[in-house]
C-alpha cells in the first residue's frame, strides 16, 4: 500500500466512504417508503470518487458537488441529516425545502450548490476562485462534471476562462460510462476525457476512480499544484454507474455483465482490503465502525422523520434581499395557493 | 405530504370522459401518438434529443419510434442544448422537420441565444424559415423543484419569429403537435408534465392535425371571461360548479396556442361578459396575463364592467417542498376568490 | 439616409441646460464616472469583460479604469459572455462586487441561463445573495441590425430574482449605476447607446448614488399619463408641445426602474389623469407596457376615463436599412396620434 | 510552387483573392464618403484563409462564412455588387436591407448567412450536413472561427455533435493574433488552437494562412475526407488582422513592427510572385486582371449607390411565413413610425 495519507487519516477516509454507503441505503429506504421527495440520485461504485477528491482539499477550500458526490460533501463535513432532511424536503434541511437533494450551500464549510444545469459550476467556481486571489486568499476550488456534462458549453467556457487566468481549479471528471441511458460512445469521439486539458492548455489526468488511495494522491498533487500557481487541472476518475440513473431508472439498456465486472471492483471493498492487510484496520475495526455509523444514522433518520415541512409562507420570501419586492407583487393580488 | 392531485382538486382530467368513440388516451400518449403518425406521414420529420432513442425519452414520449423508424431519425444527442437545437435549426434550413426534446424545458435556456436570435429571426433576416419543434415538458406541481418545473413560454412569447403552444387537453397535445410540426415556423411545445398521466381523451387514432392559433371555449358562461391555458384549464374547470351556486356562469377560455394567441375569441367572450379574469401557473409580472389584460383594456375598454384580474403563481421561483409548491401554485381558492370579488362589479 | 438624430426629432437632449451647478457631461461620461468613483469608493468593486482593458471597452465607457485601478480590477475576458457571469456570479458569491459589460446587450442571450437560473435564483435557493451588475449597450437607432439594436429588458423582468434598470439621462444613469453596484441583488442594467454621446446634464463629481425602484415625472399634466423610459422619453419630451397645443397637458413618467418599477408613481398620476398610454422601443406583445396596462386596469379602472393604449415597435426583429429602422421605432408622430386618439375619451 | 490546382483555376485563384482587396478598396471609400451604413469589417491580409479554404469545396457544397469573410463568399460565386448593395442597406441587396454587411444567405449558391453571435454556426452548419446525410447527399459543409470565437460554447457544443456524428464539416479556424483589442495569450492558454482537435476526437490542421497554395492543398484534403466519411477537421490558418477591428478602430494596441513584419507576408504579393515566377501569369496578365476587376467594380458601384432604399413597409413583413401575425400585432394599433 503506497498513501501519503497517516493512519488515522486512513481511517477517517474509510469511514467516510462506509458512511456515503450506508446514509444512501437509508435514503434508499425512504424513498421505498415514499418518504423521499422527487428522485433519488445514487453514487454506489463511486464513493472512492467522491471522497477521496474531497480528501485532497484543505480547511478554507472550496467544493461545489453535483448531485452525486454525496461523499464529496460528507468529507467536507456536511452532518448526515442536512442531507437526509433535504431529501425528506424538511425546514430543517440547509435549503429550508426551497431546493432538493444536495442543491443546498454552507458557506462556512465552503460547500456550494449545483444547479440543474450542468456545466454551470465551472464558470462560477472559477469567478469564487477570482475573487479570493483578489482578497490574497490561498484558496483552491475543486468541482466535479460527469462524462456527460462535458458536452456542455459552460464547462467549455469556463475550464478556458481558468486556464487564461491560471485559477487553482480541480474540475474532477466523473467518468461512469453513462449520461442517464446515454452511452459514452455517443457523447463524445475522444477516448480520454482529460485529453481535452489539451485543448485548454491545462493539465490532465487519469485514475482509477475507484481506486480510493491512487484518486487521493493525484488529487492531492492537483490541489496543491494548484495552491503554488500551477492553475487547473482535468482530474477525470474512470468508474462506474452501478446503479440507474436515478432509482426509478431499472437501467435495462446497461450490459448485466458490464456490471458484475465492475461490481468486483468495488472501491469500499478495496480500500477495505489493503487497510486490513497493511493492519490500518483489523476486521473488528471495520465492523465497530460500521455499527457506530448505523447508530448515528438512526439518530439522524428519526430526526429528519420528526422534522416538520416549512411553512408555506416561506414560499414568497427570500427571492429578493428586500422581501417587500416579491410581496408586493402580491399585496391585494391574488397569488399562489393563499 | 399532499398528494399533488389532491392538492389540485381531484378533479376528473377529461373532457371526453367514458363514453364515445376512439380509444381512451393519456396526454403522454397522445404526445408519442403525434410523433409516430407525422413521422409515418412524412419522411422529412425526425426527433432528436437527449436519451430519446433506446431509452424512450426520460418520460418516454419517444418509446417506439426507435424501434420503428431507426437510429437515423430517432436521434441520440450528447448532453448539449445548444447542439441540439442548433442542428434542428440547421436541418430545417435544409428541408427536414425536426422535433427536438427538452428532457426537461427548463434546459431550453441552454439554447435560448441559438431560438431567440437564430431560429426565431433567420426568416426576417434571409427569408429562410425554420419549420422546426422544440418540445418538453414544462410546469409544476410534481414537486420537482426550481429547475424541473418552470413555465418558460414568455422567454419565447415575447421573442418575434417564435410560435409558442400549451395544449392542456389530450387531444390537442396530439393534434396541435402534429399542427407544430406541419407549421412552417420554429415552434416551442409546451407539454405540462402535471398533465401526462392525468389527462385522458377518448381519440381516433390517424386523425388529423388541428390548428394553431386557435382558443377554445371550454365552458360556455355569461358571467365572467375566465381565460387560462394549459393545467390551469383545470382548475378553473374545478372551481366552475362553485361559481355557477354562487350564480356566477364562468365563460372559460382554454388559449392552446400562446403565440400567436386568439385575440378574437378573447375579446369576444369578454365583449359578452363584460368581465374578464386570466388565470396562469407562470408568474405574475409580465407572464401572459399581462398580454391579455392589455389588449383587452385597449380594445373592449368601452365593454369591461369590472378591473380586469390576474390570478397566477407569485413572482418567485418555483419551491420544492410540497408545502411551498401549494402555496405558489394558484389552485381553485385562489381562483374563487378572485372571481368572487370580480363579480361583485 | 436620414440621420437618426434627426429621425428622432433632434430636440435638446437635456434636462437639465446649458446653465446650473456641475460640468457638462454625457451619459457615457456618467457611465463612466460612475466606474470611476465605485472603484474608488469600494474595493470590492470590479469590472471585466471584453476589451474592457486597454481598449476601455467597445464604447469605451470604461477608458481610464486600467491605467487607475490596474489589470485586476479590470479584467479583460475572453470572449465568452457565459464565462464572463459566471466569473461574476462566483466572485459576488464570494463577497465582492463585479461590473460585468457586455460589449453590446445583445450577447447577454449567451449568458441568459445563467443570469436566470443561477444568478436570479441563488437567494431564494441557498440565501447566498449576488450582487452584481451586468451592464451594455442597449436598443436601436444606430442603424445596428438585428444583433447590435436590441431591448432584452423583458427577458429579465419576467424572471423573478433579477433587477432591471434603464435610465434616459445622464444623472440617472450616473446616480443609478452606483445604486446598482450598491444594490445586493443582481442588477441588468441597460445603457442606450443612442443616449451615450446625445444627451447631457450638469453634474457635480462624487454625487452620490440614487434610488432604485422610483419613477421620475419629467413633465407635470392633467390631460393624460405617458409611461415610458429610455431613449423614449425623450420622444415624449418632443411631442409634449404639440399636444399642449391641442390643449392635452400630458403628464411625462420616466420609469427609470423596469423591475422593481414604481407602481405607486404611475397609479397615483394615472388617477389623476384618467387617462394611461404607454411609450416603448421594445416591441408590442409581452412588453412592460403589458404589464403596466395591466396593473393599472387591474387597481386604477375606476379612474379611467379610456383605454389604456400602448406606442411601442412592432413585433419584428430590428430591421438594418435606415428607412426600415425608422419604420420599426415608434416616434412622435406614432405617439401623437395615440395621445389624440386617448383624449378623445 | 507545389500545388494540385490546374492552370485557370490558379488564375481564378488570384483573380478572387484581387477581387476580395479591390471590392474591399471600394467600400473603404464608401465608408470614408459615409455611404456605408454601420461598421466595416476588413479582411486585409486574410484573403488567401477566406478565398483558398472556399476553393477547395464543390458545386453543391455549403458555406457559411463570418464578416470578415469576404473572399470566401466571392470564391463562392456571390456578385461584388451583392455585397456592395449589403453594406449601403438597399432593397436591391439579398436581405433587402433587413441585415448588414455580409448577413445574407443564397441557397442556391449553398451560401449562409451568421449570426452576430460568434461560435453559433458550428452547431447550425452541422445540423444542415446531418439533413444532407439524411437526405443521402454527399455534401460538405465548410465554416469559419475566429480565435476568439473558438471561446464560445456553442462551438464546443457543436463540434463536439459533429464529431461524434462524424459529419463532413470543415471547421477553418482563423487565428489572426486579435479579438477586437484582445491579444490571444488572454484569449487561450493554448499555443496552438487545432490541438483542440485531440479533446474532440477529429483531424487537427495548422498552416501558414497567408500562403494561398498551401491553404488550399490543407483545405482540399479536409474536404475530401470529410466527402469520404473521415468527420470534421479543425482547420486553423494562421494569418494576421492587418487593420483594426473594424474601420473605427485605428489599432493603436497594435506594435507596428509586428505589422511590419506581417505587411512582408501579404498573402496577394505572395501568390503573384509565385505565380509569375512559376509562368501561370506574367507581369501584365496581372495589370489585365487588375484593370478588368477595377472596370467591373465601377459598374457594381455605381449599381449599388443608384440602387433605392428599402420601402418602409417591408420592416413589418417576413416574421413568419403568414405575414398576418405580424401584422395583426398592428392592425388599428400604435406601433413603429407609422
Ligand atoms: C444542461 C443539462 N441538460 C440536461 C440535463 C438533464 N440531466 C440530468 S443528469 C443527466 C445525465 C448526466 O450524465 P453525466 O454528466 O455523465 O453525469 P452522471 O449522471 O453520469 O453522474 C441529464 C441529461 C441537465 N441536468 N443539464
Ligand atoms: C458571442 C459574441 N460575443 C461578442 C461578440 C462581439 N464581437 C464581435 S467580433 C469580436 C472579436 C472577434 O474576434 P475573433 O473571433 O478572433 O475574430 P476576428 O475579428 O479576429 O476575425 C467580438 C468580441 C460577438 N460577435 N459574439
Ligand atoms: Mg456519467
Ligand atoms: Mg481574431
Amino acid at each position: 500500500m503506497t498513501t501519503s495519507l497517516p493512519t488515522e487519516r486512513l481511517e477517517d477516509l474509510y469511514r467516510t466512504m462506509l458512511l456515503n454507503r450506508l446514509l444512501e441505503e437509508r435514503l434508499v429506504n425512504l424513498y421505498r417508503q415514499g418518504k423521499v421527495v422527487g428522485g433519488l440520485y445514487r453514487s454506489l461504485g463511486q464513493e472512492a470518487t467522491s471522497v477521496a477528491t474531497a480528501f485532497a482539499l484543505e480547511p478554507g477550500d472550496l467544493l461545489a458537488p453535483l448531485i452525486r458526490n454525496l461523499g464529496s460533501v460528507l468529507a467536507r463535513g456536511i452532518p448526515a441529516r442536512d442531507v437526509l432532511t433535504q431529501y425528506l424536503a424538511r425546514a430543517t434541511s440547509p435549503s429550508r425545502g426551497k431546493d432538493a437533494n444536495l442543491h443546498f450551500s454552507v458557506p462556512e464549510k465552503g460547500v456550494y450548490s449545483p444547479i440543474a444545469m450542468l456545466g454551470t459550476l465551472v464558470p462560477v467556481v472559477s469567478g469564487m476562485l477570482l475573487a479570493e486571489r483578489m482578497k490574497g486568499n490561498s484558496v483552491v476550488g475543486m468541482t466535479y462534471l460527469g462524462d456527460g456534462g462535458t458536452s456542455v458549453g459552460a464547462f467549455h467556457e469556463g475550464i478556458n476562462f481558468a486556464a487564461v487566468q491560471k485559477l487553482p481549479l480541480v474540475l474532477v471528471i466523473e467518468f461512469n460510462g453513462w449520461a442517464y441511458s446515454t452511452p459514452f460512445e455517443k457523447q463524445s469521439a475522444v477516448r480520454t476525457l482529460a485529453d481535452k486539458a489539451i485543448g485548454y492548455g491545462i493539465r490532465g489526468e487519469v485514475v482509477d476512480g475507484n481506486d480510493a488511495l491512487a484518486v487521493y494522491e493525484v488529487a492531492r498533487a492537483a490541489v496543491d499544484r494548484a495552491r503554488a500557481g500551477g492553475g487547473p487541472t482535468l482530474l477525470e476518475c474512470k468508474t462506474y454507474r452501478m446503479k440507474g440513473h436515478a432509482e426509478h431508472d431499472a437501467q435495462a439498456y446497461v450490459d448485466p455483465k458490464e456490471l458484475e465486472e465492475w461490481r468486483r471492483q468495488d472501491p469500499l471493498a478495496r480500500l477495505a482490503k489493503v487497510l486490513t492487510e497493511s493492519g490500518v484496520l483489523t476486521p473488528a475495526g471495520l465492523r465497530a465502525a460500521h455499527e457506530e455509523i448505523e447508530r448515528r444514522l438512526d439518530a439522524d433518520v428519526a430526526f429528519a422523520e420528526a422534522s416538520p415541512f416549512p411553512d408555506p409562507s416561506l414560499a414568497f420570501r427570500g427571492v429578493y434581499a428586500d422581501d417587500g419586492i416579491a410581496e408586493r407583487a402580491r399585496r391585494g393580488i391574488f397569488t399562489g395557493g393563499l | 405530504m399532499a398528494d399533488p392531485r389532491v392538492a389540485r382538486g381531484g378533479v376528473t382530467f377529461t373532457l371526453t370522459g367514458g363514453e364515445g368513440p376512439g380509444v381512451e388516451t393519456t396526454y403522454l400518449d397522445a404526445v408519442r401518438q403525434a410523433l409516430f403518425e407525422e413521422m409515418e406521414r412524412d419522411e422529412r420529420v425526425f426527433v432528436l434529443g437527449e436519451d430519446v432513442g433506446a431509452y424512450g425519452g426520460a418520460f418516454k414520449a419517444t418509446e417506439g419510434l426507435l424501434e420503428r423508424f431507426g437510429p437515423a431519425r430517432v436521434l441520440d444527442t450528447p448532453l448539449a442544448e445548444e447542439a441540439i437545437v442548433g442542428a434542428a435549426i440547421g436541418a430545417a434550413m435544409r428541408g427536414l422537420r425536426p422535433v427536438a426534446e427538452m428532457q426537461f424545458i427548463d434546459f431550453i435556456s441552454r439554447a435560448f441565444d441559438l431560438l431567440t436570435n437564430f431560429a426565431a429571426k433567420n426568416r426576417y433576416r434571409t427569408g429562410i424559415g425554420v419549420p422546426m419543434v422544440v418540445r418538453g415538458p414544462s410546469g409544476a406541481g410534481v414537486h420537482g423543484g426550481p429547475y424541473h418545473s418552470q413555465s418558460p413560454e414568455m422567454y419565447f412569447v415575447k421573442t418575434p419569429g417564435l410560435k409558442v403552444v400549451a395544449p392542456a387537453t389530450a387531444a390537442d397535445a396530439r393534434s396541435l403537435l402534429k399542427a407544430s410540426i406541419r407549421d412552417d415556423d420554429p415552434v416551442i411545445f409546451l407539454e405540462h408534465k402535471f398533465l401526462y398521466r392525468r389527462v385522458r381523451d377518448r381519440l381516433i387514432p390517424g386523425e388529423d392535425a388541428g390548428t394553431l392559433g386557435q382558443a377554445a371555449v371550454r365552458r360556455t358562461g355569461t358571467g365572467l371571461t375566465i381565460v387560462t391555458y394549459g393545467a390551469m384549464l383545470w382548475t378553473a374547470l374545478e372551481a366552475a360548479p362553485a361559481l355557477e351556486v354562487d350564480g356566477i356562469s364562468p365563460e372559460i377560455l382554454d388559449l392552446r396556442t400562446l403565440m400567436p394567441w386568439d385575440e378574437d375569441t378573447v375579446l369576444t367572450s369578454v365583449k359578452k361578459t363584460g368581465k374578464c379574469l386570466i388565470l396562469h401557473e407562470d408568474t405574475r409580472t409580465a407572464g401572459l396575463g399581462a398580454e391579455i389584460a392589455a389588449t383587452v383594456s385597449e380594445k373592449a375598454f368601452e365593454w369591461l364592467d369590472g378591473p380586469i384580474l390576474r390570478v397566477t403563481a407569485p413572482d418567485t421561483p418555483v419551491p420544492y417542498s410540497p408545502p411551498l409548491e401549494e402555496a405558489f401554485l394558484p389552485n381553485a381558492k385562489t381562483l374563487l376568490a378572485a372571481a368572487r370579488q370580480l363579480a361583485r362589479y
